[in-house]
């Protein structure tokens, strides 16, 4: 039986502006039966999106398939002229981003976008194609499945967007496809939901997929095979259950490692003495149209109150969409608050970042959930980096270069990418040079929207420890925003649980396993295990689904 | 959404307004700067001094010239243009006819060179680098660089004078049939498509690729569209900003500018009015004049605005 | 060049369309303001004068018979009878008081206000009489009268816009500054005429569009072309040229009162510095005449032919500068598109100057405003001047010390004595002797530098016939309409 | 979709193709002959040689004679002077401005936004050619009131197109994320949305430098600037146009010249050496 994915020996090289030939993919081998679900897993930057786009026969602007075969059903993507290749992406094979919110087109609504394939492929009726979507809306836990369809993409929380992009590429029914990182946006019972929903969609109709993620306990529950690349190359393949339990190669050991939550090292000064670095009381926000009562009609922050103190971090956890960011973005002051008090370092803060002085800027970072749009794409990692250098600290050329640096190895990335521009970064690169800008800045806080989401393991775990380090020497203070429970555990001192725009409860890590409010029992629940048959096993408790689950 | 479309054009409209009271009154500001009065000019080489204060008397130039701009504009709240100085006629007259050839041959020309100048440039940027987009580039910037007059006169002698298939003149009056209309319009229609479209290629072309390296436009192409697709329906939407800025820029040119040609084809429309109005310092018809030129220009900026206002959810 | 043969029979007929070189929206049918050839071209064909110009230049009768007075200053005039206005009206006396009295109205802004200032007395003696008083003896004035200004309109008119005149043709349409369409006008009074059933007139400024119009066929005259394009016309069939030397010239003026004019050797030198056969050539690519500094030109009965063209004469015009102190320092000269050929003029003296050492700064300036802003007032400037029908005129207007337009200021007793002992002389060969020592005084004295008198080259269709050259002016006059046929 | 070929030549860290040199070439030889005409020609300017108006090309009148039966070799030489130095110079001014007042707004946003915008418009609005007399009955004619003419009437183009481009721009997290920084507007429009913008802000260069040579010529039938003998291309052109039934080569040369300046302009802006970033990796 031949499988319907079989890669043979692929290369693909980039050329960099000096005509310098760097090798991206060195050789890389891979087979997908049909209907099963492989994963591609490996740290940031090995190449992963890489080999899920050449299976579509694409390579990223810059970079240039060398060798090797790919043959997807029968055809080989690598030899087939580009109208061949059009016309079996959207059908054949499917795509789902890893950077949702930049896939889609600001101008046009997202129903358009989801049923555009139907229409470039001549699927089925529009009011077909809208019905569809309205279904696998649902079927992805999208809120609003009716009339989601009629905003645009900046209307919608990222994680929604993850989703819509699901919906996207699973209207057209294909024989195979590609997730990369679909569920890293999600919270972890939204992704319960999505999870479930693409087994059962895959599964229903015998759809084979690839699945990019760094997330083990995710790739666990969907996977059936796993592919382990790093550097471009293939480090081991095997069976879910054989590389999850009896791991050969180092490497993939140490992603396995590093996944196994630390112990948490109770902060020595966890004392009454700590002050308050960041009061907020009341703060209230939203979008659209302002009523009578001075607040807007959507409210995404519902009179939410936290305290932050110096040195220690806080957790922010909650489902897709629940207002995180745009709590972050009303701390940072971007999104000016309708009411409420900020007070930071003891002094209140203006609501609106413009009238705020420069030193509370600087000590105050934010870092943007999403890393596609907040760096400029005219401009090489470099310049991004060393522009808050320059600007708070007055720096010097060498001396700038030389920080860069620094911050380069800090967050894990190699040197040569100085001169990289975003579009030539991988998705999780983009994030650390995201996460490198702030710390340029030398703040007291930093509020950091998903900086992990799109880091494998082990570079998260290293990412994690700068974070303490940097905490210890320089006593910063982090508002963690994130999905991933492990993550928080590990760095936060308190973790405080949002539900639709409101704070439901706060926590602190050690009584993490036995939260109060029944939101944060259905989320804690919801963390996935390594265990492979963990989600098919798990039993939730369906009052507090229907309470809770998706609106 | 529709409110706040309705909203958006009632206060573009508002500020339209003042936009051409600016306007209004920076034109007669720089006409009474000019040295020379309407008297005198029309004497011309018979203008002796007691010639000159007698007819200005006679005219009712000494009134204060500010006094004179006022009246116009109220002449102008109840839809009377005002009798021209230079011949006392009616300005709406003298304007009237020359206004609707002016459109005429703006319109046509607007048919012709819009389409065509998007599609050049969408498809050279689509082409980006090939040798059609290079062709495409020096013949646009070509074909500007050559002087106005040049093609113009170039094309009568071509199409006129040797291969005698199409009038040299535009006399709109002469046009009875639907094949006269084509003789008459062809070259002014075709100098001027010249003229104007070449702003309007390259400024897609810019704008289009531009668009074209975004991430929603790989996306697209992972879906499977067509090349045209990408463009037509990502690319473009969101380069339409300045797409259309650039079209309303040069389409303005059709209202105002159109000078040479209307001379060299001695078609009668405004462009040549104005010139006149100014050099016999003629202020109602330089007002009037100048007044349709500004709402031609206002209403095509603003229609631009509005689009490309619409075209970004995001600053809608 | 081609001469266009008078042909035995004229044929009655046609549409015959032709294209001046200037219009605006001031084009009028009122003849007291007519300023531009577009608007003498159609007050000719809509009106008559009492008198007009010959080709030879001699006052010839058309709605006068005759014109008598025994001292130059009171003059009779008989009318013609059995002439009547388009609108059906007959020709009176009062008619003709009317148009000549509107002239002195200021608030009419005739043209030859000034001119017109000296007949002080209008009398309908009766029905086909008037009577003209002059405040001084003019021998001129059936001559005077000849001018396009003082075409005759129905007593009473003040709007023009009918051209309700006596004229050969009615008027259809007018659109000022676009065109006008007159048509035969069946009840003329110079019997057979005119021979066109209809005339169009328009203006095409551009002097290239305006020839390849007549060339590819759209018009059958186009006036006043540029002499370059006559190369091109020359080499086709089916077009002929016809070529008007009247007295119109550009004068390059130099203020006797400023400096630097105000330095007898700096005027002195200019006028050696002048290469006039070079201008002829260059500039006016040999379509015109030179001239020696006299307004008088030779298409003038009154013309001194003894005046001798002043020969370019570099090293003569070096050492008057260099008495005038002025050699090396840079003088600023006017010049502008509004006064015919005045730029290239300018280039020419500039490059003459510069060679011996003289730096003339030429300063283009717009055509608009010119006459207005530039023209007498600058220190050194040109001057465009169109043909006057006599030396009085000219004289009067130019270079008496009290003349509105005394381009050089001008200013000798003597020359004003002269000018008023001419005027009111009857006996023809007294006035060419003293008008023939007023043009050398001119000549010699005036800041006022005439290099050349500009032929006028006007092209047509070879069907057109008829047409004749006259000192008024291109286009027989302005007033060809009249006079013209085609041929089949 | 995919970036140029970085095919060609390296040099000082940029990379250059051949399109692109070749352009440069031509627009650095007129720029030369800019700076050297007066030293070059073989005949002044204003100096009548040719018996013959529009003579042929020939022995000792290369490019034969013009309308006057000047050199036309000796005026083409020196009308480069004013066409690339007046035009250059203008259009930088215009393209400066306009782009910098158009980003501004774009980023200042507001009542500024909506000032400069009205602003603009009513300048754009005022026909060229009462601005340009109203120049000269003002300041009189200088070199420099040309330039300034020339950019003002371009200044508001440049603006409308550069502040719809930047618009958008503006709406970008990157925008957001410089402004929390604390950013002045000059750095935000410099560095951040300048770069993003450059390309098309550079095709418009381009452009507007082809509208400004060619309006030059027609400023100095206003008295503006240039003063006989002096021409620049365009009034070369334009006084030679008659010359056109006869192909004589006074109009068409500085035509030519006039089409090898401004497309490679063009050429030379569409194919911009591009720095090698990696070079020291
Ligand atoms: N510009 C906008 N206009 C209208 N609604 C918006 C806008 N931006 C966000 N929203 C809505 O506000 C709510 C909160 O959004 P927010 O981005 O804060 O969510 P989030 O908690 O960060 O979610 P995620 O984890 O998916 O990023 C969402 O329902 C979203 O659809
Ligand atoms: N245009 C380009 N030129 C040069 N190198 C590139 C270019 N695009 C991507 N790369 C490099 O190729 C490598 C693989 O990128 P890829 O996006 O496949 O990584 P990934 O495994 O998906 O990482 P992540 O998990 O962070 O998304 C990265 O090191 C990236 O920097
Ligand atoms: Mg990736
Ligand atoms: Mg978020």
């Amino acid at each position: 039986m031949t499988n319907l994915v079989e890669v043979r020996n692929l290369r693909i090289e980039a050329t960099t502006d000096a005509g310098r030939i760097v090798e991206i993919i060195k050789g890389v081998s891979l087979d997908i039966a049909d209907g099963e679900i492989v994963a591609l897993i490996g740290e940031s930057g090995s190449g992963k999106t890489t080999v899920a786009l050449s299976l579509m026969g694409y390579a990223r602007p810059g970079c240039r398939i060398t060798g090797g075969e790919i043959n997807v059903n029968g055809k080989n993507m690598a030899a087939l002229s580009e109208k061949q290749r059009a016309r079996l992406r959207g059908t054949d094979i499917a795509y789902v981003p890893q950077s949702a919110a930049a896939s889609f087109n600001p101008s046009s609504t997202i129903m358009e976008q989801v049923i555009e394939v139907t229409r470039i492929h001549g699927l089925m009726p529009p009011e077909q194609a809208r019905k569809r979507a309205v279904e696998l809306f649902r079927a992805l836990s999208l809120p609003d499945p009716e009339g989601i369809g009629a905003r645009y993409p900046h209307q919608v929380s990222g994680g929604q967007l993850q989703r819509l992009s699901a919906a996207m590429a699973l209207i057209g029914d294909p024989k195979l496809v590609i997730f990369d990182e679909p569920t890293t946006a999600l919270d972890v019972t939204t992704q319960i939901d999505v999870l479930k929903a693409f087994k059962s969609v895959m599964r229903a109709g015998g759809i084979a997929g690839v699945y990019v993620s760094h997330d083990l306990a995710v790739v666990a529950q969907i996977a059936d095979h796993i592919v382990v690349l790093k550097g471009g190359q293939v480090q081991e393949t095997g069976t879910t259950a054989q590389i999850l339990c009896a791991a050969q190669h180092p490497y993939t050991r140490e992603l396995l490692a590093a996944f196994e939550p630390k112990p948490r090292q109770a902060h020595a000064d966890a004392d009454a003495g700590a002050k308050p670095l960041l009061r907020i009381d009341n703060v209230t926000a939203g979008y659209g149209a302002v009523r009578d009562n001075g607040l807007p009609l959507i409210r995404a922050v519902d009179s939410v109150s936290l305290v932050v103190e110096k040195g220690r971090n806080l957790g922010i956890i909650g489902e897709s969409g629940c207002g995180k960011s745009t709590l972050a973005r009303v701390i940072a002051g971007i999104h000016p608050a309708a009411a409420g008090d900020i007070i930071f370092d003891g002094k209140e803060l203006q609501r609106a970042a413009g009238k705020r002085s420069q030193d509370q800027l600087r000590e105050m970072q934010i870092v943007f959930q999403y890393a596609d749009t907040a760096l400029n794409p005219a401009k090489p990692v470099e310049d991004i980096i060393s522009r808050p250098l320059a600007f708070y600290h007055g720096l010097d050329r060498q001396a700038r270069s030389k920080r860069v640096d620094e911050l380069l190895d800090m967050v894990r990335l190699p040197r040569t990418l100085r001169y990289r521009r975003p579009s030539e970064l991988s998705g999780g690169q983009k994030q650390r040079v995201n996460f490198a800008r702030a710390l340029a800045a030398g703040p007291k806080l930093i509020i950091c929207d998903e900086i992990t989401s799109a880091l494998d393991t082990v570079v998260a775990a290293a990412v994690i420890e700068l974070l303490k380090e940097l905490q210890r020497e320089l006593g910063l203070s982090y508002i963690f925003i994130s999905h991933d429970l492990s993550v928080v555990e590990a760095i936060c001192d308190e973790i405080m649980v949002m539900y639709n725009g409101e704070r439901v409860e706060q926590i602190t890590p050690d009584r993490l396993m036995a939260p109060t409010h029944p939101y944060s029992k259905l989320l804690f629940s919801s963390v996935p295990k390594l265990d492979p048959t963990w989600l098919d096993g798990l039993v939730r408790d369906p009052e507090l689904v229907s309470q809770y689950g998706h609106r | 959404m529709t409110s706040g479309v309705l909203n958006l054009v009632l206060k573009r409209l508002a500020i339209a307004v003042v936009t051409l009271m600016i306007v209004l009154f920076a034109v007669f500001f720089a006409t009474s700067m000019l040295p020379g009065d309407t008297a005198s000019i029309l004497l011309g080489q018979a203008a002796t001094p007691e010639a000159v204060a007698g007819l200005r008397e006679a005219m009712h130039l000494n009134d204060p010239a500010i006094l004179r701009f006022l009246r116009w504009l109220f002449g102008l709240l109840h839809g009377d243009l005002g009798t021209s100085y230079a011949n006392e006629m009616p300005v709406a007259a003298l304007i009237g006819g020359r206004f609707v050839n002016t459109m005429e041959l703006a319109g046509i020309t607007t048919l012709l060179s819009v389409p065509l100048a998007l599609t050049l440039g969408i498809t050279a940027a689509m082409l980006r680098g090939s040798l059609y987009d290079r062709t495409v580039t020096v013949l646009s910037i070509g074909v500007i660089s050559v002087p106005e007059f040049m093609v113009a006169t170039l094309a009568v002698l071509l199409f006129a004078v040797y291969l005698k298939w199409l009038p040299a003149l535009s006399s709109v009056n002469e046009a009875h049939t639907l094949t006269d209309l084509v003789r008459i319009y062809a070259m002014p229609v075709i100098t001027l498509t010249f003229v104007i479209s070449a702003q309007m290629i390259r400024m897609t072309r810019a704008a289009v690729i531009e668009t074209l390296s975004t991430p929603y436009v790989e996306m697209a192409l992972l879906k499977g569209a067509s090349r045209s697709r990408m463009v037509l329906k990502h690319a473009l939407p969101n380069a339409l900003g300045p797409i259309v800025n650039a079209v309303a820029l040069s389409l303005s040119y059709l209202v105002g500018g159109v000078i040479i040609v209307e001379t060299i084809f001695n078609y009668p429309g405004i462009a040549k009015l104005m010139v006149d109005a100014v050099a016999t310092r003629d202020l109602p018809l330089i007002q009037s004049c100048a007044m349709i030129f500004c709402l031609g220009y206002l209403l095509l900026i603003t229609v631009a605005d509005i689009i490309a206002i619409m075209s970004n959810p995001r600053i809608r | 060049r081609a001469t266009n043969a008078v042909a035995a029979t004229p044929i009655s007929g046609g549409t015959f369309k032709a294209a001046g070189w200037s219009s605006s929206t001031a084009d009028t049918l009122d003849p007291a303001k007519a300023s531009l050839s577009t608007d003498y071209v159609r007050c000719c064909s809509l009106y008559n004068r009492l008198t007009f110009l010959d080709k030879d230049g001699v006052t010839q009768m058309e709605l006068a018979e005759s014109f008598d007075s025994k001292d130059a200053k009171t003059w009779t005039v008989k009318l013609r009878k059995g002439v009547t206005f388009h609108d059906g009206k007959d020709l009176t006396a009062d008619d003709v008081v009317y148009s000549l009295k509107r002239h002195l109205d200021k608030s009419v802004g005739s043209k030859v206000a000034k001119i017109a200032a000296q007949m002080t007395g209008f009398k309908a003696v009766d029905k086909s009489t008037v009577e003209i008083t002059l405040a001084d003896p003019n021998a001129d004035l059936p001559t005077i009268l000849a001018l396009h200004h003082f075409m005759i309109v129905q007593d009473g008119t003040t709007d023009f816009s009918k051209g309700n005149g006596t004229g050969a043709f009615v008027l259809q349409t007018f659109e000022p500054g676009v065109r006008s369409v007159v048509t035969k006008n069946k009840n003329y009074w110079k019997s057979g005429k005119p021979y066109l059933d209809s005339f169009e007139f328009i203006a095409i400024s551009d002097d290239s569009a305006r020839v390849n119009a007549l060339l590819s066929g759209d018009i059958n005259f186009a006036a006043s072309i540029n002499p370059r394009a006559m190369k091109l016309i020359g080499g086709q069939q089916g077009f002929e040229l016809s070529k008007t030397t009247s007295g119109n010239y550009t004068d390059l003026n130099i203020r006797l009162d400023m400096n630097p004019g105000n330095k007898a050797d700096f005027v002195a030198g200019m006028k050696y510095l002048v290469n006039r056969e070079q201008i002829v050539k260059s500039a006016l690519r040999g379509l015109g005449e030179i001239g020696n500094d006299q307004p008088v030109s030779p298409a003038n009965i009154f013309h001194n032919p003894d005046v001798k063209p002043k020969a370019f004469d570099p090293d003569k015009a070096k050492f008057h500068f260099q008495k005038s102190g002025l050699l090396g320092q840079s003088i600023p000269v006017i010049a502008s598109d509004a006064a015919t050929s005045s730029i290239d003029m300018a280039v020419i003296i500039q490059a003459a100057g510069a060679d011996i050492g003289m730096k003339l700064d030429v300063q283009r300036v717009p055509s608009d405003g010119y006459w207005d802003n530039y023209w007498l007032k600058a220190p050194i400037h040109f001057g465009n001047i169109n043909p006057r029908p006599t030396p009085d005129i000219l004289f009067s207007l130019l270079y008496a010390s009290n003349a509105p337009w005394n381009e050089s200021q001008y200013k000798s007793e003597k020359f004003d004595k002269l000018l008023i002992e001419a005027r009111g002389s009857l006996d023809q060969a007294k006035r060419k002797e003293i008008y023939n020592q007023m043009q050398v005084m001119v000549s010699e004295e005036a800041g006022t530098i005439i290099p050349a008198y500009i032929s006028n080259v006007d092209a047509l269709s070879s069907k057109v016939k008829g047409l004749e050259a006259n000192p008024l002016g291109g286009m027989m006059g302005y007033a060809m309409a009249e006079y013209l046929w085609l041929e089949a | 979709m995919t970036r140029v070929a970085a095919s060609g030549r390296s040099f000082l860290g940029h990379s250059y193709n051949l399109v692109g040199i070749v352009a440069l070439l031509v627009i650095l030889v007129w720029m030369l002959i800019a700076i050297f005409a007066p030293t070059i020609i073989p005949h002044s300017i204003g100096d009548i040689v040719d018996d013959d108006y529009f003579g042929p090309m020939r022995q000792g009148l290369w490019l034969g004679s013009d309308y006057l039966g000047r050199d036309m070799l000796s005026r083409v030489l020196m009308g480069a002077r004013y066409t690339v130095g007046i035009s250059l110079a203008a259009v930088a001014i215009a393209c400066f401005s306009g782009v910098m007042l158009g980003m501004t707004a774009a980023v200042i946003g507001g009542w500024v936004d909506t000032c400069l915008s009205r602003f603009l418009d009513a300048m754009n609005s005022i026909p060229s050619k009462l601005f340009g007399l109203v120049v000269v009955a003002a300041v009189g004619s200088s070199i420099p009131a040309l330039i300034l003419t020339l950019a003002v009437i371009y200044i508001p183009g440049a603006y409308r197109f550069a502040r719809a481009l930047a618009v958008n721009i503006n709406t970008m997290d990157f925008m957001t994320v410089a402004r929390v920084r604390g950013e002045s507007t000059a750095y935000l429009i410099g560095s951040e949305i300048l770069p993003n913008i450059i390309r098309p802000v550079l095709a418009d260069f381009g452009l507007r430098f082809v509208f400004i040579v060619l309006l030059l010529s027609g400023l100095s039938f206003l008295g503006l600037g240039l003063q006989p003998p002096l021409a620049d291309w365009g009034a070369l052109v334009r006084e030679n146009i008659g010359g056109l039934p006869f192909a004589a080569p006074a109009v068409i040369i500085p035509s030519l010249a006039i089409a090898s300046l401004t497309i490679s302009v063009n050429l030379l802006i569409d194919n911009l050496p591009q720095k090698i970033r990696d070079r020291d990796a």
